[in-house]
């Protein structure tokens, strides 16, 4: 974040850093997004060059990329929820905070699921 | 240094200022100055509500209200002006309503009323459900909506200027001017806070709504702000102050921190208890206990106190007592002051009595005025153009001892009153000369003050001030007492003139200004002390050990203390008296 | 007793911001955006995890990808629309949130201005691209290698 | 005698149960006068177990440095004179209790965020107080009003009472990172007044104030950080209030 009036970093709790962590996500897969389509869009020039950059996708590395963006999508989209409850459900700003724990335990369950699953396929070829 | 003009300045931005620029503005050019931001004015720290014998809820008329007001105050009250307050009030009740506030409701929807200390049904019969409030921040209510409606208007604010100085067109501080002789006000001199600047506000109509002096004592339910300004400034100009030895020890602030619970607690039930959970005030009030007048339950602390019945490690304070009430109850009509006790003593009021003691919380006494809310210079001059409504005043409505509620009700009156009476005022009144100097005397007064090298700390002067006057001038008085208080502020009055401020700079200096305020305490802790001294009785919030009965003889007067400037220079208090306006109730022993 | 320490890295306070430009401005944009965002994120959740599931989670997962996989996912409309509608959401949902962060950041209006027009190029080259290749994609191109291809290409 | 001197001990520990303790203040100082830069200022004053930051202060100014400058006036919590930010977050400083911010380490003291400094911890008012103008807060009514008052059922009553306990401190707005970024946001407490008249079933002038808020820079741009419920010294819920402007906009808009 800016500091523009200077001083210290704001100390807000829960509500600040979740939608910290949603614009930062957010941010994220908005240019894997541009990235993704200028990819993909490989498979209108021809088969080879969109398996040659396609490849690179499963070395090691991207990977792990893909296991962070996977979660950076299944935190904004977990959140995305919550902030919903928030916006439309009258109780919802009384139980954001529990929300997000929630949010964050599905997180780590939906990921718990599908990163063995992933890194096996990554890793085990 | 710059200058304006307008038809009325208003000096003061609290109920009673706004209240009255509400009124003035629609009719004239109106300037509101106020050394805070008008939501921060100490009307908005009043809980308990406002009475008016609206008779929503049980029967009551606005005569025996007056007659709980002139009662309530020791029959010191000039009772043609607490019929006008007592009459007016259910006007002004309804006008806030319009205005927005939003009052608690009966399940009719009508406004709620509920009991309140001194209120009773038919001459004392019993309690009486008279005040209108919204929960335990009716006070609050009050100022947001005056300044919303303000907003609404578009009136003009000056915020953060400090008036330092009242032009008036003769020198009154002599006492040479002639009784009879027409004196007018001409304008104000201010200080921009911000900028350190000096504005000359030239005016025809100036009302006066600084508020009241809580801060000439140490253990106070008033801002930090509440110094006296207004009377302070009048006094110097030779305008005299009435009743200033009449002040107000509300019986419940937080022990030791003095910040107000309201009466509203025990006018929903609360009980005050000593050492030995009696409930004491059973032996001073018999018929309405805990809800008697302020100085009477005040008194009764203070000597359970004395007379070794107080509570905690040192014995020191009694004990209010909400365990008994439905915590809902509490959450629905008390949840501010329950959650003051929780914040500043760390007390649960659900399961725990609150520790109290009496703290200064108001000034019966004021710059006397008529009931049209013009300034008196004497016993029958008026100053021309020259207003005060609000704290600052004093009409009298309140005599020697004011009843919760009537100073919200004060103000929205006598405020009222005042923003009418100042524009009519205007219309008709021709500009008086603003001499060339008029800020000459501002200016080297706060000159003197940021350029002393070195001097004494300002605070120093005040904590000591303080400390004479709650321990000397408090709840229970004497001779003895009240002379060591004298010596005391002459002493700091003679040091106070080679203190210095740290802060020499001119952006925002609050030393600066603390340094003046001090000046203006000094000036009415003085005045407070003087009068107190000559008033051998005991009458209302005046309470002598050496004359514990009530005098009607002798001192069935108002006292009217004027600064005198003669010969070397430095001011000295005189008294005069000035006779009660009765009407139709004859005093009689004060029982409750 | 005090103690002074030089603040460091801290810059001066800001001054006072130009009064409010306010103007024309009191349409709905702001909500229908508002809306829209909340709109397109509940059908993006079931777009995208449906998706994700499809190309990481099942069969061999992401090692299954590649020309023949797209192609035959394509050769249906069910896909052609399902990834079109993902597209689009998709872009429109971050373009709107790009704006929001530009909006909030950039404190200059040129600056502004400027990070602006290259939001707005990048959304229209790739909501175009990205159209145009699921519309004009070619399951079977003529000439390429046959084991590149999706399994239902008649062998050339 | 063993008894006796129990007693004794045991009343002067009650007596001492408050006990005082050393405090650092680390104050951020600013004076343009000096033209000096922006920088940090510690002072150690000794208080009591039951002072709050304010009394802290005023330690510093009466008796250290009296030209540290600061707002206060009721000094319980009712004026919102003092609002600052208090170890990163924004409090008002007479009631924030010293011994619930952990007196053993120095309390950071600043500005709050969003406003220009004039001096120390004195920010301008006016672009907050501006916002708050422009959100009409004031009864709104059309027709002849009545001799008597208006009715208003207590429910009605409830309906809008959390949103009338605002002070104006600007603690929540300040605490708005839309706010700091973004001058030109109406900011919480413009909204929670709005809110306190919308709500208001005696008052007409409702559909005003959804347009002014429907504004570019009005409701929408609320995040829902919480921040501004959780700096709000008075427990107001600001955030679920926005939220009610909110969908009494769309409700009205479909």
């Amino acid at each position: 974040m800016p500091e523009k009036p200077a001083g210290t970093l704001y100390r807000g709790r829960e509500g600040m850093w979740s939608w910290v962590a949603h614009r930062v996500t957010g941010f994220l897969i908005f240019f894997f997004l541009l990235v993704h389509v200028l990819d993909t869009s490989l498979v209108r020039v021809s088969p080879e060059a969109y398996n040659v950059v396609i490849g690179s996708y499963k070395n090691p590395v991207m990977g792990l990329g893909e296991a962070g963006l996977v979660a950076a999508i299944v935190f904004h989209a977990f959140n995305g929820i919550r902030v919903m409850l928030v916006d439309f459900w009258s109780k919802g700003t009384r139980y954001q905070r529990l929300m997000l724990w929630v949010v964050v335990g599905l997180v780590v369950v939906t990921m718990a699921g599908f990163l063995p699953r992933h890194l096996a396929n990554v890793f085990g070829g | 240094m710059q200058t304006h003009q307008y038809d009325v300045v208003i000096v003061g931005a609290g109920g009673a200022g706004m209240r009255a620029a509400l009124e003035s503005s629609t009719r004239a050019r109106t300037a509101v100055i106020s050394k805070l931001y008008p939501t921060r004015s100490h009307t908005g720290a009043a809980q308990g509500g406002m009475c008016a014998a609206l008779a929503n809820v049980e029967e009551d008329n606005w005569e025996w209200h007056t007659f709980d007001t002139v009662k309530g105050g020791d029959y010191l009250v000039d009772q043609d002006a607490a019929e006008v307050m007592a009459k007016e009030a259910i006007d002004a009740v309804l006008d806030l309503e319009k205005m927005g506030l939003p009052f608690n409701r009966t399940p009719e929807g009508r406004i709620d009323q509920r009991r309140f200390g001194g209120h009773t049904r038919n001459h004392g019969e019993a309690a009486v459900r008279r005040s209108c409030y919204a929960a335990d921040r009716t006070g609050h209510m009050i100022l947001q909506t005056l300044y919303q409606q303000c907003v609404k208007q578009d009136v003009e604010f000056y915020n953060e200027f400090y008036v330092l100085d009242v032009v008036l067109t003769h020198d009154l501080s002599a006492g040479t001017v002639p009784d009879g002789e027409e004196v007018s006000v001409a304008g104000v001199v201010a200080y921009d806070l911000a900028s350190g600047e000096i504005h000359v506000f030239r005016a025809k109509s100036v009302v006066f709504a600084t508020g009241g002096a809580g801060k000439i004592y140490k253990t106070t339910s008033n801002a930090h702000t509440l110094t006296g300004d207004g009377m302070a400034l009048a006094l110097r100009r030779g305008i005299p102050l009435e009743d200033m030895e009449f002040f107000q020890f509300h019986p419940t602030g937080l022990a030791g921190l003095g910040i107000l619970l309201s009466e509203a607690a025990r006018g929903e039930g609360a009980i005050l208890r000593n050492s030995e959970g009696e409930r004491f005030m059973e032996r001073y009030a018999p018929t309405i206990k805990d809800l008697a007048p302020r100085d009477m339950v005040a008194r009764a602390m203070a000597n359970e106190v004395r007379e070794g019945r107080g509570c905690g490690p040192n014995k020191d304070y009694v004990l209010l007592d909400l365990t008994h009430l439905e915590p809902a109850h509490i959450d629905a009509k008390l949840p501010d002051i329950t959650e003051f006790a929780r914040t500043y003593l760390g007390v649960e009021p659900y399961t725990e009595p609150v520790p109290v003691y009496p703290t200064a919380h108001y000034a019966m006494g004021g710059i006397p005025t008529t009931i049209d809310a013009e300034v008196l210079r004497n016993n029958t001059d008026v100053v021309k153009g020259l207003f005060a409504a609000g704290e600052v005043a004093c009409v009298s409505v309140h005599g020697s001892n004011r009843l919760g509620t009537n100073s919200l009700l004060d103000i929205n009156v006598f405020g009222k009153r005042a923003g009418i009476a100042a524009a009519r005022y205007a219309e008709t009144a021709p500009w008086h000369e603003m001499p060339d100097d008029a800020s000459v005397a501002t200016v080297e007064y706060i000159e003197r003050l940021r350029d002393h090298a070195t001097g004494e700390r300002i605070a120093d002067i005040r904590r000591e001030l303080q400390e004479t006057m709650d321990r000397n001038a408090q709840v229970f008085r004497t001779r003895d007492s009240l002379t060591t208080a004298l010596s005391d502020i002459t002493a700091l009055k003679k040091r106070y003139r080679d203190a210095s401020v740290q802060d020499k700079g001119r952006r925002f200096n609050t030393d600066l200004m603390e340094g003046v305020e001090l000046g203006f305490l000094l000036d009415l802790a003085e005045v407070v002390v003087v009068g107190a001294l000559a008033r051998e009785e005991s009458r209302g919030g005046h309470f002598r050990e050496d004359f514990p009965t009530r005098d009607d003889e002798r001192f069935m007067l108002h006292t009217m203390a004027y600064q005198r400037v003669r010969g070397d220079g430095q001011g000295t208090v005189e008294l005069d008296y000035k006779p009660v306006i009765i009407t139709r109730y004859q005093p009689m022993e004060r029982k409750y | 007793m005090a103690t002074t320490i030089p603040a460091g890295p801290l810059a001066a306070p800001r001054s006072a911001r130009t009064t409010r430009s306010r103007g024309s401005s009191r349409t709905n944009m702001e909500m229908v955006a508002w809306l829209f965002m909340r709109l397109s994120g509940v059908l993006l959740l079931v777009l995208i995890f449906g998706h994700l599931f499809v190309n990481l989670v099942q069969g061999e997962g992401i090692n299954r990808i590649d020309f023949a996989f797209v192609g035959g996912k394509w050769a249906s409309p069910f896909w052609q629309f399902w990834d079109l509608a993902m597209l689009w959401l998709a872009m429109i949902h971050g373009t709107n949130g790009m704006r929001t962060i530009i909006n909030d950041y950039a404190e200059r209006d040129r600056t502004r201005l400027v990070l602006k027009v290259l939001l707005a190029a990048a959304f229209l080259l790739t909501v175009t691209l990205g159209t145009l290749v699921i519309f004009t994609f070619e399951p079977c191109p003529i000439g390429a290698p046959a084991d590149l291809l999706p399994s239902f290409c008649p062998a050339s | 005698m063993t008894a006796l001197a129990e007693s004794t001990t045991s009343a002067r520990a009650e007596v001492g149960a408050v006990p005082s303790f050393d405090v650092t203040l680390r104050i951020r100082r600013f004076d343009p006068d000096n033209g000096a830069e922006p920088r940090w200022e510690e002072f150690t004053v000794t208080a009591h177990g039951t002072d709050r930051v304010l009394d802290a202060m005023h330690k510093v100014k009466w008796e250290v440095d009296g030209s540290l400058t600061f707002r206060r006036s009721c000094a319980h919590g009712i004026c919102g004179s003092d609002a600052m930010r208090i170890n990163g977050r924004n409090r008002l400083a007479c009631k924030a209790l010293l011994k619930d911010l952990d007196p053993s380490k120095p309390i950071t003291i600043e500005p709050i965020k969003g406003l220009p400094v004039i001096k120390d911890l004195v920010v301008d008012m006016e672009p907050f107080f501006a916002s708050y103008r422009e959100v009409m807060p004031f009864l709104i009514t059309h027709g002849n009003a009545p001799s008597k008052e208006r009715l208003q059922s207590p429910e009605d009553r409830a309906r809008y009472d959390d949103t009338t306990k605002c002070i104006l401190c600007a603690a929540c707005t300040s605490s708005c990172p839309v706010f700091w970024t973004d001058g030109q946001y109406f900011g919480p407490a413009a909204i929670v007044n709005a809110h306190r008249f919308i709500f208001d079933s005696r008052d007409e002038g409702a559909v005003q104030r959804l347009e002014i808020l429907n504004d570019k820079e009005g409701v929408w741009r609320c995040r829902t950080t919480f921040n501004c419920t959780e700096a709000c010294p008075r427990g107001i819920e600001v955030t679920k209030a926005i939220q009610e402007v909110k969908r009494a906009m769309i409700t009205r808009a479909f």
